[in-house]
């Protein structure tokens, strides 16, 4: 075990994983956090913490994280390139470990012209796949990346994303491959909607025999309305949104019930699929949903941590 | 007024020969400065004419492909526009300038033209040097 | 070459408040040629500056001058008389020739007309790419001569993060995925191996973050004696 | 700077016959100006026995420049361009103040006075600051025509050129010129004389330099070398499409038209003009008035035209009223079909209005815009801008037909008309372009022309990329340079250089400003 977390040991075991995310709130009260984990007790072996998520200021990922841990849940915290320098991340991560957060998801991060601070400077002193080969390193040699020793070293699982529907789509599972070589223990993909596509991937994946290396967990998001079908469709960078899934978002009489429904059968679909080893559900501020979700797709995560 | 229009040698000038041929009868304020084409004109003609009072410029090209030079009436066209954003910024308004498009063979069009300048001087009034002597 | 633009002419017009002898100077150098602060842009920027100032009765005598290269002692001494009857200068050179301008002139006012941009090329006519991030540690050779510092928006040196579509970037649909461009060209170079590589952490060192960059060519430093032969 | 010592003359008719300017008092102004030495009256400036006193003027008080008060530039400057020369001055010494056209008939009495004292002061202001043009008549060193070509065009063109007095060469990359098999006499007959008259150069245009009447040329390919000519003419054939069962090339259609074998059907023609919005309205006519062609000769067959824009403007209209009289079928469709070749072909296309379509044809011919390589290629040396089928652009088409953007370079649009007799009417017409020039006693250059002053130049390329003809060049010391001998004048290189490092004569930003501040001096009215 590197990290002996609940999610590795489930996805050690074999289990069909379940990760759900968690937006930090714009405040300084952590009462959100606290309710959402009421919600989605029981319903994922972890929870994600997205850490500024679209270049917004919110409560960090960390201290949500301990948040969480208070609630007796496991969280997994994000950690984007972009608001912080190699110095900082591995300081960050070194308190971290200390609080108890075992999970980490590095990531390269929006850009801030998404976000609130567009005139804000980007730090991307590391690429994600650099920040993963610091941490790996920190865990594994418990040293800092410039080689100097750590007395106590953090003990890791190391996550990834992936993002399937980007381009150049070739590049993608070499891109992954590279993230495993990194350090990644555990990736999760970006959305799905376009399953065609996802399945080429994961073939792709499977004739590099990646799925042997790496943790696939498969992102699903429920979508709310047909506005944010589309907007899903048009509007985000790397995002593939069939116009089937658009249509029957138009068409249905109740639209919630509906994108529930396509995500619950997404789901039974990606478990079949060779390689995929767990979903990450994302339904940011509709959180409260999520474990409608789970009930329905019969994936039965054994909650908590001890 | 003080109206100074830079024309081009092949349209502009032209059809204001033209008018004249015709007898059209247009303001005499309106002055012409012969260019061998529009593309010839530089945003700093421009602004030192309003430097030196003149109430309302236009400058007349061939038309929209058709310059006799190709290309030159576009060229024309962002000095102009160029010219206008510095007017604007200064807060001398940037209708003071115009472009124009005409043929050689439209006497009426240069009599149109001249008329629309006199319009618009006596709507914006004269150049705001001249306020301050 | 540097790449700039002029600032907007209130801006330049608020900094001169209070200053009634103006010198105007541009340089023939990059600057120029991007569009931005050659003779002709001197020109233009002067007569607006006095239209400026008739209109709003400052009396202002601007005068013009445009350098050889405003980077340059040498060049920048020929301003000397043109300084000495000025209050202030506005150098639409790069932000270089309005400091070399300072040193050498350290009594006067001198105040950027232009923003320094980028180091980039024209695409075509009238635009302007940025293309080097002068990061003091070239990585073109392993990236199809394409640079990801400057040309991704995140300087991402791994391959493209996950909001690349369609060959373009996240950040604006008119803004290329340097990573597409880059996969692309090592495709035709038979050379996509290359982005099997794990290139780790980059030294920044020699970048920006190592402080004022200076570089020094030995056999061109002159020593202390040699300054004294040569005068 | 030395005085300069201007005359000017006003001319009595100027006032026009309404007599409307008080020319008196004109000629009391324009005495009190700077620099201006006299000013005589004449009675007629367009008259022999004017210019004669002008001339007369002009030599007994030693001025070195002159300004006219009279009618419009437009139709007087050559006329005072011969004048100044014959006195001995530059032909560019003088300045014209229109009085006639833009004062006395177009303005009151009072108006019209006050103007043309304005206008005559401009004049005086922008004679001041003239210097001398270059200027050069230069006899045309070579009475060659090369012709590039790869067939009928280039034939034809040859033996028109020599016609008229001029030798001719025509260089063909295989050596060999491509011919239709099938000819009527009239083109048959002139094929054979230029086979025999022009010599045939196996290759292609490596580089052209000089000017024209002397252009020094390289070529390359089959056989290198240099050779020098007057003139080039451009005159390559359109292209055959890819040929496949049931699919041909306007050519080869015309060809089996001549043969008088049977005409197919139905016939399913293509304007090929989705690659770029380029439009050949050359390309719509053939296609037009084949339909018709075919349909008079055989009514019961049936014609359908597809095109990407079937609005026909101009002259093009009434061909199309005429095709559709003949009961030629117009079929919009918005992208190129697809053609599946055959004895039966298909052409698969979606219209707008109507949806997917799909026509079969007993014979499909593809008219358009495919690239003519060897046509590009020399666009390419010559630095002609070029259209998408690799044709140069035209020098204003309908004003200047036959002439490109370079002097001495001329053009034979492939897309002229079918027939063969127009065809080579159209090679006859640019022939005699190049004739005008080769013949003629002399190629004047020079005027108002641009004019670099490499101190200032940074070799920024502003004006290399900016000027439709060529004319500047960056010189070995990497200096911008113009070839007064392409110049035309347009002063857009002036206007775009970054480093103010070109002027021009004539229209000098120095003269631009004086007219303008003239024109502005006087209390407003």
């Amino acid at each position: 075990m590197k990290a002996g977390s609940n999610l590795e040991k489930v996805l050690r075991d074999g289990r069909f994983a379940v990760t759900a995310e968690i937006g930090p709130p714009k405040s300084a009260s952590a009462e959100s956090v606290r309710r959402h984990a009421e919600e989605m007790r029981g319903c994922a072996d972890a929870f994600n913490l997205t850490d500024n998520q679209t270049a917004m200021a919110r409560m960090s990922s960390i201290a949500s994280a301990v948040v969480l841990i208070e609630e007796g849940l496991e969280p997994v915290i994000q950690m984007t390139c972009r608001d912080r320098n190699r110095i900082a991340m591995q300081s960050d991560i070194l308190g971290a470990s200390a609080l108890g957060i075992k999970n980490v998801l590095c990531i390269s991060g929006d850009h801030q012209t998404f976000g609130n601070q567009k005139e804000a400077k980007n730090v991307y002193d590391v690429d994600s796949i650099q920040e993963l080969m610091i941490l790996r390193k920190m865990r594994d040699e418990g040293r800092v990346w410039s080689g100097e020793e750590l007395e106590v070293a953090p003990r890791l699982f190391l996550g990834a994303a992936a993002n399937p529907f980007a381009d150049p789509f070739e590049f993608r599972v070499a891109r992954l491959a590279k993230k495993v070589r990194a350090g990644a223990d555990f990736v999760q993909t970006q959305s799905i909607f376009d399953m065609e596509r996802f399945e080429r991937w994961m073939e792709l994946v499977r004739v590099r025999g990646l799925h042997e290396d790496v943790h696939i967990l498969a992102g699903v998001l429920p979508l709310k309305s047909h506005r944010v079908a589309l907007y899903m469709k048009n509007r985000v960078s790397g995002m593939l949104v069939p116009d089937a899934i658009v249509e029957r978002m138009k068409a249905a009489k109740d639209p919630k019930e509906e994108g529930v429904r396509i995500c619950v059968e997404q789901i039974e679909h990606l478990r079949s699929i060779e390689g995929v080893h767990g979903v990450h559900i994302m339904a940011p501020m509709w959180e409260e949903r999520v474990p409608e979700i789970v009930r329905r797709a019969k994936l039965r995560p054994d909650a908590r941590i001890e | 007024m003080k109206i100074i229009g830079y024309v081009c040698s092949h349209a502009g000038y032209a059809a204001a020969d033209l008018a004249g041929e015709e007898r059209l009868q247009y303001s005499p304020d309106i002055i012409l400065i012969r260019l061998p084409c529009a593309g010839r004109i530089d945003v700093v003609h421009l602004l030192k004419a309003f430097r030196e009072g003149a109430d309302m410029l236009f400058v007349a090209g061939c038309l929209e492909g058709n310059c006799h030079h190709h290309y030159g009436n576009h060229e024309a066209r962002k000095r102009v526009d160029q010219a206008k954003s510095i007017l604007d910024a200064l807060g001398m308004d940037g209708r003071r300038i115009e472009m124009f498009y005409l043929a050689s063979n439209q006497g009426w069009k240069f009599k149109e033209i001249a008329d629309e300048m006199m319009r618009r001087a006596s709507e914006l009034g004269p150049n705001p040097l001249e306020a301050k002597g | 070459m540097i790449i700039g633009e002029q600032k907007p002419l209130q801006e330049i017009c608020a900094m001169l408040e209070g200053h009634q002898r103006i010198l105007v100077t541009g340089c023939r150098s990059c600057v120029a040629i991007c569009l931005a602060g050659g003779e002709k842009e001197v020109g233009i920027l002067a007569e607006s500056l006095r239209l400026h100032s008739d209109l709003r009765g400052r009396d202002w005598e601007v005068t013009e001058f445009t350098t050889e290269r405003q980077c340059e002692k040498e060049w920048v001494r020929e301003l000397s008389d043109l300084v000495a009857k000025s209050d202030a200068v506005v150098s639409i050179a790069c932000g270089v020739g309005a400091q070399t301008i300072q040193a050498l002139f350290p009594e006067v006012r001198v105040l950027p007309g232009l923003n320094t941009s980028n180091m980039g090329a024209p695409e075509e006519p009238g635009v302007f790419m940025e293309k080097c991030g002068g990061c003091g540690d070239c990585v073109l050779h392993l990236t199809g001569g394409i640079c990801p510092i400057v040309r991704c928006a995140k300087g991402m040196l791994n391959g493209p993060c996950g909001g690349s579509q369609n060959g373009k970037c996240e950040i604006g649909h008119d803004t290329p995925c340097a990573w597409e461009e880059i996969y692309h060209s090592l495709e035709r170079l038979g050379r996509l191996d290359l982005l099997e590589e794990l290139i780790p952490p980059k030294n920044w060192l020699p970048s920006r973050s190592g402080g004022p960059r200076r570089i020094v060519r030995p056999e061109a430093v002159l020593t202390r004696e040699e300054k004294e032969m040569r005068g | 700077m030395s005085e300069k010592r201007i005359g000017v003359f006003i001319c009595e008719s100027a006032g026009g016959s309404e007599g409307s300017l008080d020319l008196r008092s004109l000629g009391k102004h324009v005495s009190s100006l700077p620099e201006v030495s006299f000013v005589r009256f004449i009675d007629q400036v367009c008259k022999e026995t004017g210019q004669a006193q002008m001339l007369q003027a002009l030599n007994k008080d030693e001025v070195d420049r002159f300004v006219v008060a009279a009618c419009s530039p437009l139709s007087k400057e050559r006329m005072l361009m011969r004048l100044a020369a014959e006195a001995g001055l530059n032909p560019f010494m003088f300045t014209i103040a229109n009085v006639r056209e833009q004062s006395a008939f177009v303005h009151s009495k009072a108006g019209a006075d006050l103007k043309a004292k304005r206008l005559l002061r401009m004049a005086v202001e922008k004679c001041r600051l003239l210097a001398p043009a270059p200027y050069d008549v230069r006899i045309p060193d070579s009475r060659t025509v090369l012709v590039i070509g790869d067939g009928l065009r280039a034939a034809l063109a040859a033996e028109e050129a020599r016609a008229l007095g001029l030798e001719a060469m025509i260089l063909v990359e295989e050596g060999m010129l491509r011919l239709p098999r099938f000819l009527d006499d009239a083109l048959a007959e002139p094929l054979k004389r230029s086979e025999e008259g022009s010599p045939i150069i196996a290759g292609h245009l490596a580089s052209l330099d000089g000017v024209p009447g002397a252009f020094d040329v390289l070529t390359e390919g089959k056989t290198s070398g240099t050779l020098r000519c007057g003139a080039v003419i451009m005159a390559f054939d359109p292209l055959p499409a890819k040929l496949e069962e049931g699919i041909m090339g306007p050519m080869h259609f015309e060809e089996l038209v001549a043969s008088g074998a049977p005409l197919p059907l139905s016939l399913v023609i293509v304007v090929d003009d989705w690659k770029s919005d380029f439009h050949s309205p050359q390309a719509m006519e053939w296609a037009m008035r084949t339909a018709v062609a075919i349909r008079t000769r055989s009514p019961e067959s049936s014609v359908r035209i597809l095109c990407r824009d079937i609005s026909s403007r101009g002259e093009l209209e009434s061909e199309q009223l005429r095709a559709q009289r003949h009961g030629t079928i117009f079929v919009r469709t918005e992208r190129m079909p697809t053609i599946t070749p055959g004895v039966k072909a298909t052409v698969r296309t979606v219209d707008p209005v109507v949806g997917e379509l799909a026509l079969d044809a007993d014979a499909v011919i593809l008219v358009g815009s495919d690239l003519n390589a060897g046509s590009a290629s020399t666009c390419f040396v010559l630095g002609l801008a070029m259209r998408p089928d690799g044709m140069p652009r035209e020098s204003k088409v309908r004003l200047r037909a036959g002439e490109s953007l370079r002097a001495g370079i001329y053009v034979i649009d492939p897309w002229s008309e079918w027939s063969g007799a127009d065809v080579r009417s159209d090679c006859a017409a640019v022939a005699a372009r190049a004739a005008a020039l080769l013949l003629s006693p002399g190629i004047e250059e020079g005027g108002a022309v641009a004019q670099v002053e490499a101190g200032k130049c940074s070799a920024c390329l502003s004006c290399v990329r900016i000027c439709p003809y060529g004319a500047p060049y960056v010189t070995e010391e990497r200096k911008a340079e113009v070839r007064y001998e392409l110049c035309q004048g347009c002063g857009m290189c002036v206007t775009s250089c970054p480093s103010k490092a070109i002027d021009m004569h004539c229209y000098s930003d120095a003269q631009i400003a004086a007219e303008g501040k003239a024109a502005l001096k006087e209390p407003r009215p």
